[in-house]
């Protein structure tokens, strides 16, 4: 059995609701739902058999065919030397997750850059603020309906005359 | 100064015209000592940035004038036209006066440093002691600075500033303690008179505590003039600018003269205290009392150790790392206080145990002199050493050819070919 | 609010005969100021790098006076070194009012200029003129520290040729400032 | 004594002026700080009454251990006072029973002062040449007076000592 069907067989057994996707573009990758999420998060952490204590990435996608924004965890156990992607998802419009910058601190800022960007709210996450983009910023613009507005506090978005690459093609 | 008192007091002259013509007399002697101290803390700030240019292998600058030299008058001219600006939230009375004990306490105690035998605004009976304790309204101007700015790095910088002053004052009085003990006197004057012209006759290698407490003194003045490496009032990386952060125009000017003011005066009082002053080699103080010439040349041999002195000062600057806060009190009240109540005692022993001009006296003398000599030649061993291990960048050619070196293109380009031809190569073969 | 392009004429051109009478007095305080240009320390982005390598061996800007002081109160010329993100806009905008008059403010670069490579991004102000009035566009993704040498030269030109009495009491038109009196930029 | 005013006058008529008003702000000001900054002035002031007397030595050491140690003391004690955030009202002694006591107190001594000032016979001198005091102050502190100095001293190094004792953190409790 090799390593990725081992990981497998003991994620389904901690986590019987994950999907598993062969992720035939990319890694193998496990979905789940919402509301299992931090559950799953924190036991892929503490089961001695997968030990994933190292959070190397979140992401977010937003995919608006579908409605709904992905969240996307790369784990890496430095015990093991193997690594997991897990996929979770939530609608677009006011969309929520549990935080699990409990589970790995790490995630505490890759949260902030989630909500800033893509606007999925954390709950639970002790501090949620923008991260990249001004605290007033009004949308989300790793969305990809986001259209900029024409002022920021006054100073334009766009250089007066000047021709700028179209930004608002969806 | 005395003479032209005694000039206007046994005059005939009416009461009040010799009251108003001795109060002319302070007013102008005050506005000389003033402008020559303004000049000298100018030209500090030109050492410092033509021999931080050499240390970090610039020029320096050199637009303004012959070599740069009036470079100071430009920024002070732009320090005079610049806003001054008082943030809304300052302590505006405070913040407006704070520059003024700064520049006071560095530039009245000029009134007391002798730049030659003839050349003191004020031979103080109590000199040496005058030239501590009115620098140290330097501390009451940074930490009034620090507070009224209103702002934290200020108050950090400022309250740093203080605790360090105020710490180190003690083995810097302490250090020239040992030569007040020796001399016998607090007058600047007085003491210069008690050392001679010729190296060893000077106190810093009359006997080996002497010579540790120049050593002690030159630490503990380097930390009291905010000055690398002891410089964290105003380390840039932590502090943005320290107490100064908020000043701009001639405010900031304020500090900044007073700061280069400031390694003058210590530069000026190592000299005083340990190098013998404006005393000449071979020349008697009878002889050098009187004659013009031997006046001027006094003047210059003060300018030169001085300017030496500050040069070292710049050169440790652009060399050493900064201190951290515990390193820097941990190194004042563990080893440098102790040091100089050692170096205070043991003088006081030697000179109780050891009779002036006996033999043991001339043999610790001369020792001193040697070890001294000895330091000296393994230090500049050791500097040389560096250079030639650098490479071929340095040429040490270039430096024994002088100044004609560094303008004949010839020797130039003898001197630097090598290290061109080396440069050239990669980027051919790229 | 201002959208219009900023106005950019150097103040040289705005007078009567092709130039302004820049009298004696003016010149020997121009000669001082010029000569004693002191930069901010601050950067924004990869353009500091060849902002620090300016003060080095090879350019040396002390040959001309300018040294760096980290606080804008002490500093005469601010270098826009890098790109400016809309979160850092506000603090851009908070040095420049601190620095003290007089000050210039350099663009270094593309990104300061007008936004650059980051032209399409929407986190990127596209050019620093639209936050501070800018007195030297230096293209260049960085320039090399030589051409940053030649700007601030640019710099000490403009000041060479500006009727200093006159500029202090206002009488003079400034570089526009896309920011009037009373703009709400930082909190 | 000549009634008529030399320079030498008017410039002690500044200093005490300078004493005076700077002693009177540092008790009368509502800002705790700058009454503290102010007292700089005052202990400047006594320095140059002391140089008028042709106490040189007193006078710098004044200076010294005044402006140089016991103000920069003071400043750091006013700072860390909880009062400081509201640095405007942060004298206590603006509060009217505390001021009128102080008031109170304040004539008191001043009607004593004046009082004896006016009822003692002064014995007048003529002014005598400036000698310096250094030498002489060395000598009575180590011959005449040394008893007293050395005690002096050993009441210095228990207050040291003592102050070093209360400063010190216990290892065992907190690093």
């Amino acid at each position: 059995m090799s390593q990725i069907e081992t990981i497998q067989a003991r994620l389904l057994e901690l986590v019987p609701e994950s999907s598993w996707s062969d992720g035939a573009a990319g890694d193998p990758f496990a979905a789940l739902p919402a509301d299992g999420w931090h559950a799953a998060c924190l036991a892929v952490r503490d089961d001695p058999a997968l030990g994933f204590d190292f959070l190397r990435s979140l992401s977010g996608v937003d995919r608006p065919a579908d409605d709904r924004i992905e969240v996307v965890a790369h784990l890496f156990s430095y015990k093991h030397r193997h690594a997991l992607v897990l996929k979770t998802h939530t609608g677009r419009d006011g969309g929520a997750l549990p935080s699990i910058h409990d589970v790995w601190p790490a995630a505490e800022w890759y949260e902030r850059e989630i909500f800033d960007l893509l606007g999925v709210r954390f709950e639970g996450h002790r501090d949620l603020r923008r991260l990249l983009m001004p605290e007033d910023w009004q949308g989300h613009p790793l969305r990809k309906d986001y259209r900029e507005a024409e002022h920021y506090r006054g100073i334009p978005t766009r250089r007066p005359g000047y021709a700028a690459p179209d930004r608002d093609e969806p | 100064m005395d003479a032209l008192y005694e000039l206007i007091t046994g005059s005939d002259l009416g009461f009040w015209w010799k009251q108003l013509l001795l109060a002319v007399l302070i007013g102008a002697v005050g506005v000389i000592v003033f402008s020559v101290a303004l000049v000298y803390a100018a030209l500090m700030t030109y050492l410092e940035r033509r021999v931080s240019g050499r240390v970090q292998s610039r020029v320096g600058p050199n637009r303004v004038g012959p070599l740069g030299l009036l470079q100071w008058l430009a920024d002070g001219a732009k320090m005079i036209l610049k806003e001054d600006v008082i943030p809304a939230a300052a302590d505006r009375p405070l913040f407006r006066l704070a520059p003024y004990p700064v520049v006071i306490g560095v530039f009245a105690a000029f009134a007391s440093v002798p730049f030659g035998e003839w050349l003191i605004a004020a031979d103080l009976n109590v000199g040496l002691l005058y030239l501590l304790a009115i620098t140290s309204l330097v501390v009451v101007g940074i930490l009034m600075a620090g507070w009224a700015s209103n702002n934290k790095w200020s108050l950090f910088g400022g309250i740093r500033s203080a605790a360090q002053i105020v710490s180190y004052e003690v083995p810097t009085a302490l250090a020239i303690l040992v030569v007040v003990l020796m001399a016998g006197s607090l007058s600047t004057q007085d003491i210069i008179r008690e050392q001679g012209g010729w190296p060893w006759d000077w106190y810093v290698f009359r006997q080996p505590f002497a010579f540790a407490a120049f050593f002690l003194y030159f630490t503990a003045a380097l930390a009291e003039g905010n000055r690398t490496p002891f410089d964290l009032p105003e380390a840039e990386s932590e502090l943005v600018a320290g107490y100064n952060t908020e000043y701009s125009g001639m405010r900031f000017g304020g500090f900044y003269l007073g700061e280069f003011g400031n390694v003058y005066l210590m530069c000026a009082i190592a000299t005083l205290v340990f190098f013998g002053g404006w005393q000449i080699p071979g020349v008697s103080p009878a002889e050098h009392h009187g004659s013009w010439l031997w006046q001027i040349v006094g003047f210059g041999l003060f300018f030169v150790k001085a300017w030496a002195a500050s040069f070292v000062v710049v050169w440790l600057r652009w060399t050493l790392p900064r201190l951290r806060v515990d390193q820097l009190m941990s190194l004042c009240y563990r080893y440098l206080v102790p040091l100089s109540f050692v170096c205070l005692l043991g003088t006081a022993v030697l000179m109780m145990l050891v009779p002036a001009g006996s033999l043991f006296d001339s043999l610790l003398r001369f020792g001193t002199f040697g070890f001294g000599l000895l330091v000296a030649a393994i230090f500049f061993w050791r500097v040389l050493w560096h250079i030639r291990h650098v490479g071929d960048r340095i040429d040490l050619k270039i430096l024994a050819r002088g100044v004609r070196g560094r303008f004949d293109p010839a020797i130039q380009h003898r001197a630097y070919g090598a290290f061109r031809k080396q440069q050239k190569q990669p980027e051919e073969s790229r | 609010m201002t959208t219009d392009k900023p106005e950019r004429e150097l103040v040289v051109e705005a007078g009567p005969e092709g130039g302004l009478v820049v009298g004696p007095i003016d010149r020997l305080l121009n000669l001082a100021r010029k000569h004693s240009l002191w930069y901010m320390l601050f950067g924004t982005a990869c353009c500091a790098i060849e902002l620090m390598q300016t003060g080095g061996p090879r350019t040396d800007a002390d040959r001309f006076g300018m040294v760096f002081r980290s606080t804008p109160r002490q500093a005469d010329v601010m270098l826009l070194a890098g790109t400016i993100t809309y979160k850092m806009a506000s603090r851009v905008r908070l040095l420049y009012e601190q620095m003290a008059e007089y000050r210039y403010v350099i663009a270094m670069g593309s990104c300061a200029s007008t936004g650059g490579l980051f032209q399409g991004s929407y986190a990127v102000v596209k050019g620093g003129d639209l936050i501070v009035p800018v007195d030297v566009y230096l293209p260049g993704c960085p320039p090399r520290p030589e051409a940053l040498v030649e700007g601030l030269m640019l710099v000490q030109q403009k000041m060479e040729r500006e009727p200093w009495l006159k500029k202090a009491h206002g009488k003079l038109p400034q570089p526009v400032d896309p920011w009037p009196e009373g703009a709400e930029l930082h909190r | 004594m000549s009634a008529s005013w030399s320079f030498a006058d008017a410039i002690f008529y500044f200093i005490a002026l300078l004493t005076v008003v700077c002693g009177a702000y540092a008790v009368a000001s509502r800002n705790i700080v700058r009454a503290v900054f102010s007292l700089l002035g005052t202990f400047l002031g006594v320095a140059g009454l002391y140089a008028m007397l042709s106490a040189d030595f007193v006078a710098v050491v004044q200076i010294m251990v005044y402006v140089g140690g016991i103000l920069v003391l003071l400043i750091f004690a006013v700072m860390l006072t909880s009062r400081i955030e509201k640095a405007g009202r942060s004298n206590p002694a603006a509060r009217p029973l505390a001021a009128s006591l102080g008031v109170l107190c304040g004539l008191a001594s001043l009607v004593l002062l004046a009082s004896l000032a006016l009822l003692a016979p002064w014995k007048q001198t003529a002014a005598g040449d400036f000698a310096p005091t250094t030498a002489p102050l060395g000598e009575a502190l180590l011959a005449e007076a040394l008893l007293p100095f050395e005690l002096l001293s050993v009441v210095l190094l228990g207050v040291v000592i003592g102050a070093v004792i209360i400063a010190r953190r216990d290892p065992e409790v907190g690093g």
